[in-house]
């Protein structure tokens, strides 16, 4: 083993070394430094592989052979090696990325990036509270240094902000240090500790202590010079502080925290709390790219400072949450910084063009992904520990604002990403020297490692549980091959998980099975129109699997973390297949982020669900002890958001309408389902017996009711035939929801018979009018019209389709109504009902609207060459609608397994079926009969008519009355814009955007809350010389007074 | 098979007499109203020479294949209606194919005549087509709701969604008619009879003189004739419904051919009497007292 | 009428077109959501070009039902079309009630078969009474209202308007007057209810039939005909 | 009669707080690098009069004196001194080479005119 000194020895020694280097011989010079570099990270390695593999134990090294306090004592333990090797990996890649600097200023750099290195090796190593001091000094001069890098005005003015601030604060710690040794008698770390003189010293000595080191960690809002650093300084710097400095310091606060005693973790978890909501505010406007990071990076600092105040609280798993935190902010924010400094430009919008460099983009698109906290990254697992302690300690308030917090970083990261893959407006290319691009290669490939290696840590026994995630992974790496090729390979792969689902569930958990063959089969479906697409079409396969891998581990999640991965999971791939619409950047975005909040409620609720249970498994639904009701409410919430109920809808119309033509049916058929999915768990959780009169489900009952009036409405009322669908889904998904939460046997078969249902037509309806968008390439229905003729094909299926919607017998969607009648009026929900009555026959509306005005009426001038649509969205379409015909007519070959899963839950057989006919208590109806009668009746009336008319002569478009007068053009005879006029006068109130100018108030609110508190950042040295001073000041009254 | 066969003759001849009734009944309504305006008013037979004239149409022109079926679809609709509606109480010839669906699967047909026939209208390419039926969906979605809630409370009075069993509750005298026995849910659907007729004040989907006759601009000949037959089974057995729901169904043709008359006739006396509304007038009037009789009903069941 | 006018529906030359611009009538080139270029001449591809066809009557004791039929239910197109079509609404006053006669307005040409040209008619509307008249279905009648439509009457001279309306469509009745009252109407409308019956009321075939004379006659006093021969 | 370490004390700490009023005060930059350097001196004092002990004598240990332990002060707050006090000169000497830059950037001296990062 290599003692740690040799890291100073080393350090010490090249630096002195390099400046007795000529400017001739810069080579050498170089590359002992390099030497150097290497040297410091082998070592770290070394000792971090030793405690990997071995028994290696905590070593203490003295510098002069005598024991403190007359020597310093370096200490290197399994968390020093961990930290050491972050740091001086962090050392080397930024100095390869920093090749070009050196080579321009030659050894005077290399001297003070050498010293940096070396100073927050020690600084974590050390055990001496002055050693400590010191170091500290060395490192921040030396990172004042690496300031001048870039030449101008704002670095040099960031690097005198950074100096004079660091300045002040090593002078309380000095003060602070004098004090600790006044009272301690002592110097070294591990002594003080234990001093008893401290703890008598009272509060006053920890505290000069310990502020000073939150001070060096950036709290919110006294660190505006540590703003401008990561602002104007060359990127790699911004790397190097956010990724080593932070991990440093925060070491050291983690080191001397226990000298506050309770209260000082108390001190340090909320101003670490205040931090990490403030600095996320005050990030949401900012449109500089570093300088969000920065706040960004001050963050995750805020977060690691609560996990260290909540030491007490966590115990073992401190260092578990932190690191997780640490190591994902580490990579992720270096390879950003280092891909800001290839970008070199500072508006976001700029990062658009990564459009040209797929993997930089898919390496940025991770790196946001996995800082926003989200699986399969490490710092999910740490948030995911921390909010389950939480919860299990019932601290409610503090998950609350730790996910708030975490959904406003999301809300300006995601933001960012969306920039990063669709904004077009760049105009200006970027030159990706190797040695800037590796140094970031290395960071993904980190944390693709490390992904693999909590994954392993936390899964390692159900891998099998991942095998979908394997098979989206394996379509990033073939994204090269062309999209025919590609789209084979992913229905193959979804074949084969079809064929494992069906192996696994059918006959085990037929409920589950019935779900994963909506997800699967109907993705196969909808994966069939891809054929059309040449090329490569990059990025659309992977996103694609991502999400139906998502769907696929949500079926066979078995407890609330495999489902929440999975869920998450699948918003990501949906995010990404949404955002690749032409003009789905907003709604991509504002899909994210209602996303991200339910599932952060989820996770809340899941963290409440699972507090005072002894496992994670999903039968804590159905013992929750914790605010059982809030939980139960919270993880409704977390799906409501996907299944888009009223007040949570505003994302769904704009992300599902924007979306690609083979993407809308995909996100709209199938991926609303598995909000259908987890509100079906949570009843079963809830259970038959409690939910008679469970105050959630006549909650989400009502809420359905109105999500299915509103969304009707608003869909009666839309020119863009997507949108039109699109609302059509939240009204849907209002009945749907509404049935479950009748929560009787015969309200499931409905909101089954309603979920399988919707799942076919809407797919046939979205491929359908994709199908018209393609060919039409416009959304707006008034702009189409006359299509039937050109498209008779498609015109079939969209009628059957819409005559499902609407529930008009003998097509299938008359089962669910029946169903439901029957439902609603022995659960004696009788005005709910009333009102989904009301919002079906809305419905008829929007139904007429998308058949007249995109099929039926004038063909335009520009459509007369159209094609019928192409085969491949015809094809799952008339699969789809052969599908309806038969439950239409044998609808009890589909309702009677319905009926059998349910009996599960709700054990009375309410529905009998006597040789076809379907009888309930109250009514009776033979699908099949009726259908037989409806269609031989219209034949003979069909032959009634054809008798009576002779010579039927086919006429145009414009042979109709028109007053003696002759139409102009088809756009002016085409009656389809503001169709419905007369009942928007009557009940558009109903659909004014209400909700929408809620959400926005909100949003302006908090982006101008976040602008205000960004204020205080005035940019004036001494203004933040006396934020400090203050928050000094502050704190410590604060702390006198409650105390 | 003979069975069948018996079946299928007499529903064709409930049908017949359906719709003769129903065009006797739109001249004697015709007449009626014109001697209340001091005309002698047409003839009785008039509404049958109208329809041969229109079948005997000798040219017909046609817009596509939507169009030509749209009134394929109306009739279908109308004259399915007419075989899920049971007419004479206790008798098994007259009760048609009641047996298929219950009261929901009457309340859903509806739709299928009215959506094939907008869809042809559609087709026809006229805007006051679009008008019109844009007019006769607005209105007739509100129309529904005090129907529903309506029939919800009749559901509930006498446990069934069963026309059949709802007769059968009503039988052995006025008193045990829904219109006595439950006035307030009888109120809220006699309301919306108004709208499901479509007679004046809520006539504005055809509006004869504004938008010519609304969707069926463009149909003539044999399309009128079809659409006339169909309007002319279709009132009778929209009134064979309320008599079943409200006026204790029929015992023989006699009962069935006055009852339905008079129940039509209220829509005939409401229409004289008031001006027309206009669409967001009339929408806002449905969702005004009717919908307040409707709730009332629910409120008194539950 | 030669060969050249019957098939070119647009203006010959171009002061006249330019006197009458009709922008939307003119071939236009659109271009697809493909990029696809198309041409598009508005009269060729909105209109049906067809000449009209003859649509014979059925057998005999038939065509007699439906003729009785037909004249017992003269749907009227409600068309004004000059002074006398203030005569019309006496029709259905109590005094009149022309309802009892089978007569009844309505307002469509497809759903009406008996078209009344009510007094003067004025080359404009001309053109819209000859739309409306091919517009109704077969077969259709043609009931001229007054002088005016006889010989032009006190519009004789006018520039303005025809002088003979037979001219220019089949007509079955005339009635004369200045204007004509209602109960001379209503006798017209017998008059006509006879010729029906007798099957002479064949006005739809005749025009089919000497089409071409009617369309030289149409032609020539409508300067701006800017629509198909025929309108279906 | 005030001690000597209460004297110090007290010249110490109003050192200190006299560096921080300037800091916090003065516009001009090299008044900033001054009130500095003052906040450090008046800590270095700090520093020493809490490691002194009565009637002791400095921690150079020679020949010449017997059980130096006893008669020395504590010897680490001084050596401590000594290396703060050049940490304390390598930041003042960095403080000042900024501001020449940043005089030498936009020909001013005022604090205040430095403000291009905000927010």
């Amino acid at each position: 083993m290599v003692t740690p000194i040799y890291i100073i020895a080393i350090a010490l020694g090249i630096a002195f070394s390099l400046g007795f280097f000529s400017k001739g011989s810069k080579g050498i010079a170089s590359s002992l430094f390099y030497l150097a570099l290497t040297a410091l990270t082998a070592i770290a390695g070394q000792w971090l592989i030793a405690f990997l593999t071995g028994d290696q134990s905590t070593v203490e090294v003295f510098t002069s052979g005598f024991k403190p306090p007359f020597s310093i004592s370096l200490q290197m333990g399994f968390e020093e090696a961990v930290l050491l090797s972050m740091i001086n990996i962090a050392g080397l890649l930024g100095a390869v990325y920093l090749f070009d600097q050196f080579k321009k200023y030659g050894a005077h750099l290399m001297i003070t990036y050498l010293l940096l290195i070396m100073g927050l090796d020690v600084i974590v190593m050390t055990r001496d509270l002055f050693n400590l001091f010191v170091f500290l000094e060395i490192a921040s001069i030396a990172m004042a240094g690496m300031a001048l890098i870039t030449n101008e005005g704002k670095s040099v003015q960031a690097g005198f902000k950074y100096l004079t601030a660091t300045a002040i604060i090593s002078a309380f710690f000095l003060i602070g240090i004098i004090f600790a040794y006044n009272f301690g008698d002592s110097l070294y770390i591990n002594e003080l500790l234990m001093s008893e003189g401290i703890l008598k010293a009272g509060m006053v000595v920890s505290f000069l202590i310990i502020m000073p080191l939150i001070l060096e960690l950036k709290p919110f809002p006294a660190n505006g010079w540590g703003l401008d650093m990561y602002q104007a300084t060359h990127p790699a710097v911004g790397a190097l502080l956010s990724g080593a400095s932070v991990t440093a310091s925060a070491y050291v606060l983690y080191k001397l925290a226990p000298l506050g005693g309770e209260i000082g973790y108390q001190v340090i978890a909320i101003l670490g709390l205040i931090t990490f909501l403030g600095s996320n505010l005050a990030g949401l406007k900012q449109s500089h790219t570093r300088r969000m990071l920065g706040y960004s990076s001050i963050a995750q600092t805020g977060l690691v400072m609560i996990v260290i105040g909540l030491q007490p609280m966590l115990g073992e798993m401190t260092l578990w949450i932190a690191f997780s935190i640490l190591i994902t902010n580490f990579l992720a924010k270096s390879g950003l910084f280092w891909l800001a400094g290839i970008i070199n430009k500072d508006e976001l919008k700029s990062w658009g063009i990564l459009r040209k460099h797929p993997i930089l983009l898919f390496l940025f698109v991770m790196f946001v992904i996995a800082l926003s906290g989200l699986p399969p990254f490490p710092a999910f697992f740490g948030k995911w520990e921390l909010i389950m302690a939480l919860a299990n300690s019932g601290n409610a308030w503090w998950i609350g604002l730790i996910l708030l917090g975490s959904l406003i970083e999301a809300v300006y990261l995601f933001r960012w990403v969306g920039y990063g893959i669709k904004d077009k407006s760049f105009d200006f290319s970027i030159n990706c020297s190797t040695y800037k691009t590796i140094p970031i290669y290395i960071m993904g490939a980190g944390l693709i490692a490390f992904v693999g290696y909590y994954l392993n840590h936390y899964f390692g026994d159900v891998v099998w549980y991942f095998i979908p995630l394997a098979f989206a992974a394996l379509m990033f790496i073939l994204d090269f091959l062309p999209a025919k090729l590609k789209n084979i390979i992913a229905i193959i792969g979804m074949g084969g998980y079809a064929y494992y689902m069906y192996d696994h569930f059918l006959g085990v958990d037929n409920l589950r099975f019935f779900f994963a063959l909506i997800f699967i089969v109907g993705g196969i479906l909808t994966l069939i129109p891809g054929f059309t697409k040449s090329g490569k079409r990059l990025g659309f396969y992977p996103a694609a699997l991502l999400m139906f891998s998502g769907l696929g581990m949500l079926i066979s999640a078995t407890d609330l973390l495999q489902f929440f991965i999975a869920w998450e999971i699948m918003t990501i791939g949906s995010y990404l297949l949404i955002i690749r619409g032409k003009n789905s950047i907003k709604h991509a975005f504002s899909y994210m982020l209602f996303s991200l909040g339910g599932a952060f409620t989820m996770l809340a609720g899941f963290a409440f669900a699972q507090s005072g249970n002894p496992g994670i498994g999903l039968e804590v639904l159905s013992n929750m002890n914790y605010l059982p009701g809030l939980a139960a409410a919270l993880i409704a919430i977390g799906f409501m958001t996907k299944t888009a109920s009223l007040g949570l809808h505003i994302w769904l119309p704009g992300a599902h309408a924007e979306a690609e033509s083979d993407v809308s049916p995909m996100v709209s058929a199938i991926l609303l389902k598995a909000g259908v999915f987890g509100i079906i768990l949570l009843f079963i959780g809830i259970g038959a017996e409690a939910a008679t009169n469970h105050p959630l489900t006549y909650t989400l009952g009502w809420l359905g009711a109105l999500t299915a009036l509103i969304g009707n409405l608003g869909a009666a009322f839309q020119e863009d035939a997507k949108r039109l669908l699109a609302w059509s889904s939240i009204g849907q998904l209002g009945y749907i929801l509404f049935a479950f939460s009748i929560m009787t046997h015969l309200g499931w078969l409905a909101g089954l018979t309603y979920t399988a249902n919707h799942a076919a037509f809407k797919a046939i309806l979205f491929l359908g009018i994709g199908g018209v968008v393609f060919r039409t390439k416009t959304h707006n229905m008034y702009e189409m019209g006359g299509l039937i003729k050109k498209m008779p094909l498609t015109f079939i299926t969209v009628l059957f389709a819409i005559i499902t919607l609407a529930g008009i017998p003998p097509l299938s969607g008359f089962a669910g109504k029946w169903l439901f009648y029957n439902a609603v009026i022995m659960k004696e929900w009788y005005l709910q009902g009333t009102i989904v009555f009301f919002a079906g026959i809305i419905a008829f509306l929007y139904s007429f609207r998308i058949l007249y005005a995109v099929f039926l009426g004038h063909l335009k001038d520009k459509h007369r060459k159209i094609k019928e649509a192409p085969i491949w969205y015809l094809i799952p379409q008339f699969l789809l609608m052969g599908f309806i015909m038969l439950f239409s007519m044998q609808p009890e070959l589909i309702l009677r397994p319905f009926g059998d899963m349910i009996s599960a839950y709700f054990p009375t057989d309410a529905l009998t079926w006597d040789n076809g006919t379907a009888l309930t208590s109250l009514g009776y109806w033979n699908g099949f009969r009726v259908g037989v009668i409806i269609f031989i009746l219209f034949g003979i009336l069909f032959g009634w008519l054809f008798l009576t008319s002779r010579k039927v002569k086919k006429i145009k478009s414009f042979n109709i009355v028109y007053a003696g007068e002759a139409p102009e053009r088809p756009e002016t005879t085409h009656m389809a814009h503001n169709l419905f006029a007369g009942y928007n006068k009557a009940l558009g109130f109903l659909v004014a955007p209400g909700i929408t100018n809620i959400w926005k108030w909100i949003d302006e609110s908090t982006h101008d809350l976040g602008d205000f508190i960004r204020r205080i950042y005035t940019g004036n040295a001494q203004t933040y010389l006396v934020h400090i001073v203050a928050y000094t000041v502050i704190v410590f009254m604060l702390i006198n007074f409650s105390i | 098979m003979e069975n069948i066969a018996a079946k299928l003759l007499w529903t064709f001849l409930g049908l017949l007499i359906v719709l003769n009734w129903g065009m006797l009944k739109t001249s004697i309504v015709r007449k009626i109203v014109a001697r209340v305006g001091g005309r002698y008013g047409i003839r009785w037979y008039q509404p049958w020479i109208n329809l041969i004239k229109l079948y005997g149409t000798r040219g017909q022109l046609s817009h596509g294949v939507m169009f030509y079926l749209g009134p394929v679809f109306r009739i279908a609709g109308g004259v399915g209606l007419f075989l899920f509606m049971p007419l004479i109480f206790g008798d098994p010839r007259w009760s048609n194919f009641a047996f298929a669906g219950d009261l929901i699967l009457l309340l859903y047909f509806k739709f299928f005549g009215m959506l094939g026939m907008a869809l042809g209208a559609g087709e026809g390419g006229h805007p006051y087509s679009a008008i019109g039926v844009s007019r006769g969906l607005s209105q007739y979605t509100t129309v529904e709701i005090p129907f529903t809630l309506g029939i919800i409370a009749l559901a509930v009075q006498y446990d069934t969604l069963s026309l059949t069993e709802m007769v059968a509750a009503q039988q052995g005298g006025i008193a045990n008619w829904t219109i006595v026995t439950n006035p307030i849910a009888s109120a809220a659907l006699l309301f919306s009879m108004l709208g499901i007729f479509m007679h004046a004040p809520f006539d504005l989907v055809k509006a004869p003189n504004e938008i010519p006759i609304g969707p069926p601009t463009e149909y003539h000949g044999s399309y009128l004739g079809v659409l006339r037959t169909n309007a002319a089974i279709m009132h009778i057995t929209e009134a064979v419904l309320f008599m079943n729901l409200l006026f204790g169904g029929a015992n023989n043709w006699i009962e069935l051919i006055i009852k339905t008359f008079l129940i039509y006739f209220i829509t005939v006396f409401i229409g004289v009497v008031f001006p027309r509304f206009r669409i967001e007038q009339s929408v806002r009037f449905f969702l005004g007292v009717p919908l307040i009789l409707g709730i009332l009903a629910i409120i008194l069941i539950m | 009428m030669s060969e050249e006018t019957k098939h070119n529906n647009q203006p010959e030359n171009t002061e006249e077109s330019n006197k009458f611009p009709k922008e939307h009538l003119q071939k236009r080139t659109v271009y697809s959501p493909d990029g696809e270029k198309i041409e598009i001449d508005p009269l060729q591809d909105y209109y049906l070009q067809d000449r009209p066809e003859r649509r014979d009557p059925r057998y005999r004791v038939v065509e007699k039902f439906l003729n009785w039929a037909r004249s017992e239910s003269l749907w009227i197109l409600g068309f004004g079309t000059g002074c006398g079509s203030i005569e019309l609404p006496p029709l259905t006053t109590p005094r009149f009630d022309a309802f009892r006669f089978g007569i009844a307005m309505r307002p469509t040409p497809r759903q009406s078969n008996v078209f009344i040209i009510s007094g003067y008619m004025s080359i404009k509307t001309l053109k819209r009474a000859i739309r409306s008249y091919e517009q109704m279905p077969d077969p259709k009648y043609v009931v001229a209202l007054g002088s005016c439509t006889i010989n032009g009457g006190m519009y004789f001279d006018s520039y303005n308007t025809i002088n003979r309306l037979d001219k220019y469509m089949p007509v079955d009745v005339y009635i004369a007057g200045c204007m004509p009252r209602p109960e001379a109407l209503i006798a017209g409308f017998n008059k006509l209810k006879q010729r029906i019956k007798e099957g002479r009321a064949e006005g739809a075939n005749e025009y089919v039939q000497r089409f071409d004379e009617y369309k030289a006659n149409q032609k020539q006093i409508i300067k701006d005909w800017n629509m198909p021969d025929y309108n279906w | 009669m005030m001690a000597l370490e209460h004297i110090t004390l007290i010249i110490g700490s109003s050192l200190i707080l006299l560096g921080l009023w300037g800091l916090i005060t003065q516009k001009n930059l090299i008044k900033i690098v001054i009130s500095f350097t003052l906040v450090d001196a008046g800590i270095h004092i700090l520093m020493i009069s809490l490691g002194y002990l009565k009637n002791r004598t400095a921690p150079i240990v020679d020949g010449t004196i017997d059980n130096a332990v006893e008669q020395i002060v504590d010897p680490i707050p001084q050596a401590m001194v000594l290396t703060a006090i050049v940490i304390g000169l390598g930041i003042t000497a960095l403080m000042l080479s900024f501001v020449i830059r940043l005089a030498k950037d936009k020909n001013s001296l005022n604090v205040s005119n430095f403000k291009d990062l905000k927010w």
